[in-house]
């Protein structure tokens, strides 16, 4: 790791400035900031990292394009170690260190971390967005400031529900399969709900933990119920690989099912052939798509400035489009002359039909969220997931 | 004659077959200051241990105060009256020497209940310990950690522990072993002293006999767990079973 | 054969007690030695010192020499020491207690061939026929007699040129006893061993020893044959119970000095 | 020249030497001297006054170094004083937490009580096996009742309010004040800890402490004083859970919700190495052992924060490797902790300029 | 009660209990030899699972498990060497953290040296599927053994078993017994004590390498990853079940508690959601309660 002498240095005075109220006088322009708290360690380190270098490379495509209106666009960056009490003070230390003025967006980390920082959040009037998709925080009467740039885990669920709908219609045979976590649970009771409704049957549910030694029990289930559609949820890859080969091994043709979190190819890698035909919903674009116009920038970024070009995962493209979209919002309330926090959710609320190259369907936001996502089929023979669907309203249901 | 303090009743205890100890009976009166010798492994400390309750013996009884102790644990027998020091040092390292003696000390003043600290009575442990430590000349020593002092001293120290419950009668465990010749004439010096000012009934294990037949005023000579003299210590050379287990042969 | 010789040795425990104040000791090739002295007087200290056990007791040589076959070995780890042909049995009877007799051999003759490995074996079950019946048994559970035997025993397997044994007698009777120091002298004569026995029980040694040295307060307090001990009246006093004096009761009076001190 | 140096020396050496104690009263008190009671002073009126002084940010985090200080107490009377090791720790500060997160507002130190009598009450049924099991069956035994805690929280969602985990309602109060004001729960912190801190160490120093470092040094030489073997490991583990449960309470004020994933096994480890890093001895051993564990993760994070995103990743994988790294040389080095060290600078500063 | 299901659900939970067996044996191993509870174990597991992965970049899966072993072994040596040694003989407290410490430190080291991506075992890259291991699942009499179950039985089983007979019979096995008893007394005896003890520790990384690559999924799905972390907490009561001090008691135990988790998973865990995880702890409690040594533990020889 190589750093500079001013970086050094800037680093000693930041520590000794722990203790000190006084901040460093600058002089130039002012930079723009975005916060990110990201899980660089621990249980999401994988999800974290990825995401901190979709961040870095957005970044620095729109300061080689000039920044925010001449104004450099800044990147602050915490590790939450995915752990509430560490993101909650490196949430404290970003907005005690960093001028109001300056500092217009955070990026948090998990559902816990974000409930935990919303009141304060509101209280500055604080832009903020998560790598959650929990339901709870699409909610602008109680988290006026909070962005969810994507469908929550409710709207992913009644995605897969139409799916199934499609496939099957009344009486298809679904078993609920999630992990004993904040984001495994957070559509469990909708989607009951709506199953119930639809005129589906849950036959069967199994919670584990986040990761599982052997699959083989949650199989031996599958094999007594006979489900139609197996819809797993609140994982990180570490069991849903598990899952689909003892069941194909073990013969159970049923449609396997994911969210989000599952829609990468790890699990093509991880599982094999027996990934083949997995669905899931993903609301961004795969890396490989070089139809979608962000693909091309972010291509063209990452060949100028000779990076990797090998494949980039979908938690990569995520935050590409989260910095992309904000910095649309930045430049539009830029130019209204209000690069403010109330400024920047007033140019967020407004971004009508930024698409973000491609990579959003438009930025119409219903409850501060985009309910709209794609369903993907895994392709093991290509190694890749195949759209099946177009953008799919997950709210209308 | 004076009142008989501790009486043993026909003592057996074996483990797994090894017999530590055969039939030992005995009894101390107020006052004494009784010598229990016999060779290494004679069953010296097991007899200790019975005594004290940490172990059961197979048979017998053991009387303290005219009542049977048998199914008293070994901190009720304490709280009696009944101390005990060990042959190898088992004082707590970590506290200092005050400390160690302040434990002591709670016995002979009473506790309370401790999560309610008490200055006052905290200060007549205080005092009662530092009185102790001073008969014992530890003074200088009582903030010293117990287990970074020589092993003289801790030797001592062990014993104002002992000491400081204000014991009625007192089991010492080879308190002389290891030690100096001026360090053991200290300590015969204390615990006479001890006895006669505080009234401490002894019961002194001991390895050497020697040291023993001039302290004491009643011997008790064991070996593989037998009993093999009991009475006064002038008559300890005569007997020729002694004489025979303690010097290998015949002498 | 093989000869070992200490030199104004020092030792210390935990950086501060000096245990052991300048002692000086030899025993020749194929000499049978004791080791005689009270509780604490540091003899098992020397005998740590000897087989390079210290720092596995937080203790270490200040100053002074070991010598064993003219190799200078007072800062030697403990296995350098054994490879030297020196085989310690320390106090307490150190049998792993949770291994059965033959476990226990095999062991302790773990760097011989299986062979000769079972030659030995076999010398020791037809020595100690006791053992042989007791083989399957666990260690802990033999007699103390039994395992001072297997403890012998195992040292045998050891193959050793220099055989240092502290207290076999402790806590056995005067016939065990016997027995113990009547195999030490067999197996010294037999494998020409040099032999140091620590002691407390003086007359026992005295039957086989040559030489002996008395120890108290970390010196060596007295030296000479096993005759002259025998005839030394101190030595008679202290340690083989003779002539009565003094008086320990009155004892601010009692200051009578040792004539060697 | 000669009398200058003197002077001053003499001057340095009443500054830094404890007068001597004259009387056994003096020796028992907390600070025997003038100077002593003097420091007390001045150390309880600047940390009164903190607030004032920091900004939110550093307040914080002083206050997370307060929690952490209490709970690491709490573990310190049971592993420095009693010699039982806990993996549980955390389990204590979680129900701590989730009690008083139902009893807030203008009874928030009611809340914060009752967590900690609730603690106190788990602490006794977990210290029963203690008084069968020792050492490292012990520490298995109560990482077993961590992960079963962890259980507990998560399902009964009635109480805890499950994996979501509960909220501080946001314009909660404390006669008047707003709770979600650091300020605020830094003081309600420090009415418990600074009374608790006092009594941690007046009890350490008098028949509790005693018998709890009897058991901790030689449990059957403890016995055969009169100590009541049972009565002190319950103790023990009852107030060591008290301590945390009282932490916890603070802690959901601060942080202003409770959700399982603030009482895992790693905090339990964290408190452990708060007790080991302080120092296993003194009360100022687990304040100073807080101030570190919970310091230099922090400092590394600014750190980490200035050198610029493309370190971050980076530096937060040096972070645990730092971390880990000076635990093991802690114990490796400097096994009598932070106290041990800071005795010998304070040594060496009572002897300077003549070191001898 | 379906019998097909029950066999079944046996077979998978001695197979995953052969893995927990196969690490805790390791793991009582370390803790016979030096009394040192290895809390880093999960790191170890993590630790052999990337060497494996590393090595399956290079050759087919079977291949670099076993390819893997001799590096894992030395790092055990090199662990031993630079954080144990110097903690011999220091109160347990001391020794749990210091094990603690180096899991943190192990922790941030995998993270910088095999970064923060998911592996797939075997995947070279994203387009090439894992060259896996042989499939060995087969379906008999409507029982299905799923081809990771048979590998863990007939690999990992075997080895757990050959090593208590191992410890039980060969020289090195007398001789670590001996050594876990009295260091001293072995070196006294001329045993290389510190070498017994380092081989131990070796060993124990090379078990900790077959289960931890077999959990992270060499034999069906996945690679790598920090979840494996959690999964390594089963060894504790794995162990305290097993008598801690106990190899075959931890075999025994391993195999036990795969069972309970499965039947568990199967039974109660509709009953009352997460139990599966809780409950080796629940017994862990328990057991200690009533028997304060585990249910293998050594019966304590008491002479005086």
């Amino acid at each position: 790791m190589k750093m500079n002498r001013r970086q050094v240095l800037k680093a000693g005075l930041a520590a000794s400035a722990v203790y000190s109220p006084w901040m460093i006088a600058r002089a130039q322009a002012r930079p723009v900031k975005f916060a990110a708290i990201l899980p660089l360690t621990g249980a999401f380190a994988f999800a974290g990292n990825a995401g901190l270098e979709g961040f870095r490379d957005a970044a620095d495509r729109i300061n080689d394009a000039g920044g925010i209106g001449g104004r450099r666009l800044e990147l602050v960056v915490e590790d939450s170690g995915y752990d509430v009490a560490r993101a909650t003070a490196a949430f404290n230390r970003i907005v005690q260190r960093e001028s109001p003025e300056e500092l217009v967006f955070v990026y948090g980390d998990s559902t816990g971390t974000s409930k935990a920082l919303a009141p304060e959040i509101t209280r500055l009037r604080l832009p903020y967005s998560a790598t959650s998709f929990s339901n709870e925080l699409a909610d602008p009467n109680t988290y006026p400031t909070i962005f969810v740039f994507g469908p929550t885990y409710n709207d992913m669920a009644g995605a897969l529900l139409q799916q199934i709908r499609l496939q099957r219609g009344r009486g298809a045979k679904i078993f609920l399969c999630y992990s004993n976590s904040e984001f495994g649970r957070d559509p469990i009771p909708f989607i009951k709900d709506r199953a119930g409704k639809l005129g589906f049957q849950i036959v069967g549910e199994e919670v584990t933990p986040l990761a599982i030694a052997d699959a083989t029990p949650i199989v031996t289930k599958l094999r007594q119920t006979q489900p139609d559609f197996v819809i797993m949820q609140g994982y990180v890859l570490t069991v849903e690989p598990l899952v689909v080969r003892a069941a194909r091994e073990q013969g159970i043709r049923a449609t396997f099912m994911g969210t989000y979190y599952s829609a990468e190819l790890a699990l093509m890698q991880r599982a094999g052939a027996a990934a083949d035909g997995f669905i899931v919903t993903y609301h961004n674009a795969y890396y490989y798509d070089t139809t979608v116009s962000a693909v091309e920038q972010i291509r063209a970024l990452r060949r100028a400035k000779g990076r990797d070009l090998s494949y980039r995962t979908t938690y990569y493209m995520g935050t590409w489009m989260v910095l992309d979209a904000v910095a649309e919002a930045m430049r539009r309330a830029h130019a209204a002359g209000r690069l403010t926090r109330p400024g920047l959710i007033e140019a967020l609320e407004n971004l009508g039909d930024y698409n973000a190259g491609g990579q959003a369907r438009n930025m119409r936001w219903v409850n501060h969220r985009l309910p709209f996502t794609k369903l993907w089929r895994a392709n093991v023979r290509d190694g890749r997931f195949d759209a099946i669907t177009d953008w799919v309203d997950g709210s209308k249901l | 004659m004076s009142k008989t303090l501790l009486e043993a009743h026909d003592l057996h205890l074996s483990f797994r077959g090894v017999k530590a100890l055969v039939g030992v009976s005995f009894s101390v009166s107020e006052g004494d200051l009784f010598a229990v010798i016999g060779p290494n492994g004679a069953g010296k400390t097991s007899l200790l241990n019975v005594l004290s309750g940490l172990y059961r013996p197979q048979q017998g009884r053991v009387v303290f105060l005219g009542e049977d102790l048998a199914g008293q644990s070994p901190q009720q027998r304490v709280r009696k009256g009944l101390g005990r020091t060990f042959q190898n040092l088992e004082l707590f390292r970590g506290m200092t020497v005050l400390d160690n003696v302040k434990l002591g000390a709670e016995l002979a003043v009473g506790g309370y209940t401790d999560l309610v600290p008490k200055a006052q009575i905290e200060w007549k442990i205080r005092h009662h310990a530092e009185e102790v430590l001073d008969y014992l000349h530890l003074s200088p020593y009582r903030h010293v950690p117990a287990g970074a002092l020589p092993y003289g001293l801790q030797k001592r120290v062990e014993v104002a522990r002992a000491l400081a419950g204000r014991p009625k009668l007192l089991l010492l465990d080879e308190p002389m072993a290891g030690l100096s010749l001026e360090e053991k004439q200290d300590l015969a010096r204390f615990l006479l002293d001890a006895r006669r000012e505080w009234g401490v009934t002894l019961v002194l294990v001991e390895h050497d006999l020697r040291a023993v037949l001039e302290l004491s005023t009643g011997v008790l000579v064991m070996s593989y767990g037998e009993v093999l003299y009991q009475g006064a210590p002038a008559g300890v050379r005569e007997n020729p079973r002694v004489a025979e287990a303690y010097l290998g042969r015949s002498a | 054969m093989a000869e070992i010789n200490v030199e104004n040795l020092k030792v210390v425990y935990r950086g501060v007690i000096l245990a052991l104040q300048g002692v000086s000791m030899r025993a020749g090739a194929g000499e049978a030695v004791a080791l005689l002295g009270p509780n604490g007087a540091g003899k098992s200290t020397l005998v740590r010192a000897i087989s390079g056990l210290l720092p596995q007791y937080d203790g270490r040589v200040l100053d002074g020499k070991i010598v064993i076959n003219g190799q200078e070995t007072q800062h030697l780890p403990a296995l350098k020491v054994a490879g030297l042909g020196l085989t310690a049995i320390l106090e307490g009877r150190p049998i792993f207690r949770y291994l059965t007799v033959t476990e226990n051999l095999r062991a302790a003759g773990h760097k011989l061939t299986p062979q000769r490995q079972k030659e030995l074996t076999d010398e020791i079950f037809t020595r100690f026929p006791r053992l042989y019946e007791r083989r399957f048994e666990q260690g802990g559970y033999l007699s103390g007699g039994e395992q001072q035997m297997l403890l012998l025993g195992m040292a045998l397997l050891t193959e050793p040129r220099i055989l240092v044994v502290d207290e076999p007698s402790l806590g056995l009777s005067p016939k065990l006893t016997e027995e113990v120091m009547r195999v030490l002298d067999e197996l010294r004569r037999d494998k020409g061993l040099t032999l140091v026995l620590v002691e407390q029980n003086a007359r026992a040694a005295f039957s086989i020893v040559e030489r002996v040295y008395v120890m108290e307060q970390g010196r060596v307090v007295f030296e000479g044959t096993a005759k002259e001990a025998q005839a030394d009246a101190d030595v008679m006093e202290f340690y083989l119970g003779g002539a009565v004096a003094g008086g320990f009761a009155e004892a601010k009076r009692y200051r009578r000095r040792k004539r060697w001190v | 020249m000669y009398r200058l140096s003197q002077t001053l020396t003499d001057a340095f050496s009443r500054r830094f030497s404890r007068t001597v104690r004259e009387d056994y009263r003096q020796d028992e008190a907390y600070a025997s001297t003038p100077q002593g009671r003097f420091w007390l002073a001045v150390a309880i009126v600047g940390v009164l006054a903190l607030p004032l002084l920091l900004p939110p940010y550093p307040l914080f985090v002083t206050t997370q170094i307060l929690i952490a200080a209490l709970a690491g107490l709490g573990l310190h009377l049971l592993v420095g004083g009693a010699g039982q090791i806990s993996l549980g720790q955390a389990a204590f500060v979680g129900v701590g937490a989730y009690v008083s997160s139902h009893l807030t507002g203008d009874l928030a130190p009611l809340g914060i009580l009752a967590g900690g009598l609730v603690a106190a009450l788990i602490g006794i049924v977990l210290g029963i096996p203690s008084l069968r099991i020792k050492g490292v069956y012990l520490a298995i035994a109560t990482l077993a009742f961590q992960l079963l805690a962890d259980y507990v929280f998560k399902r009964w969602t009635g109480f805890t309010g499950g994996v979501a985990g509960r909220t501080l309602p946001a314009e909660a109060t404390f006669l008047g004040l707003p709770l979600a004001d650091d300020r605020v729960v830094f003081y309600l912190g420090l009415a418990f800890a600074i009374p608790m801190f006092f009594y941690a160490k007046r009890l350490l120093s008098t028949r509790a402490g005693r018998a709890w470092f009897a058991v901790r040094d030689n449990d059957l030489s403890a016995q055969l004083s009169g100590v009541d073997l049972v009565r002190s490991k319950l103790t023990a583990f009852a107030l060591s859970a008290f301590y945390g449960g009282i932490a916890g309470g603070i802690l959901m004020h601060l942080i202003g919700a409770v959700t399982p994933e603030n009482f895992v096994l790693a905090f339990s480890i964290q408190y452990l190495a708060i007790v080991i890093v302080g120092g296993a001895g003194t009360v100022l051993g687990a304040v100073l052992g807080a101030l570190f564990i919970v310091l230099i993760p922090e400092i590394l994070s600014v750190m980490a924060g200035a050198f610029g995103p493309q370190y971050v990743a980076q530096l937060s994988a040096w972070r645990s490797v730092a971390f880990g790294v000076l635990i093991l040389l802690f114990l490796i080095l400097e096994p009598r902790g932070l106290v041990g060290l800071w005795g010998r600078i304070r040594d060496y500063f009572r002897t300077w300029p003549l070191p001898y | 009660m379906d019998l097909a299901l029950v066999i079944q659900t046996a077979f998978n939970g001695l197979a995953n209990g052969a893995l927990y067996a196969v690490i805790a044996s390791g793991f009582v191993l370390v803790y016979r030899a030096t009394s040192v509870v290895n809390f880093a174990i999960a790191e170890f597991m993590l630790i052999g699972a990337y060497l494996t992965y590393t090595m399956s970049l290079f050759f087919p899966l079977l291949l670099a498990l076993l390819l893997a072993l001799p590096p894992a072994f030395i790092f055990g040596l090199l662990v031993e060497r630079g954080f144990v040694r110097p903690l011999l003989g220091r109160n347990v407290v001391a020794v749990v953290m210091a094990t603690i410490g180096l899991a943190a430190a192990l922790d941030g080291a995998t993270l910088l040296l095999w970064g923060p991506d998911q592996k797939a075992m075997g995947a070279a890259d994203v387009f090439q599927l894992p060259k896996e291991m042989p499939n060995l699942a087969f379906s008999l009499g409507g029982v299905f053994l799923s081809s990771k179950a048979v590998w863990s039985l007939v690999l990992a089983l075997p080895l757990a078993l050959l090593l208590v007979v191992a410890l039980k019979y060969s020289r090195y096995g007398v001789l670590l017994r001996a050594v876990s008893e009295s260091e001293t007394a072995a070196l006294a005896m001329g045993i290389n004590a510190p070498r017994v003890v380092a081989v131990a520790w070796g060993l124990s990384a090379v078990m900790a390498t077959i289960g931890g690559a077999f959990l992270a999924g060499a034999a069906g799905g996945g690679g790598p990853g920090h979840h494996l972390i959690l999964l390594g907490l089963i060894v504790f009561p794995v162990a305290i079940l097993g008598g801690f001090d106990s190899v075959p008691g931890a075999v025994v135990a391993g195999l036990f508690i795969g069972l309970i988790e499965a039947f568990s998973q199967l039974y109660l865990e509709s009953l009352l959601p997460g139990i599966t995880q809780a409950i080796p702890f629940l017994i862990v409690l328990l057991v200690l309660l009533f028997r304060p040594y585990g249910l293998f533990g050594q019966h304590r020889i008491e002479r005086v």
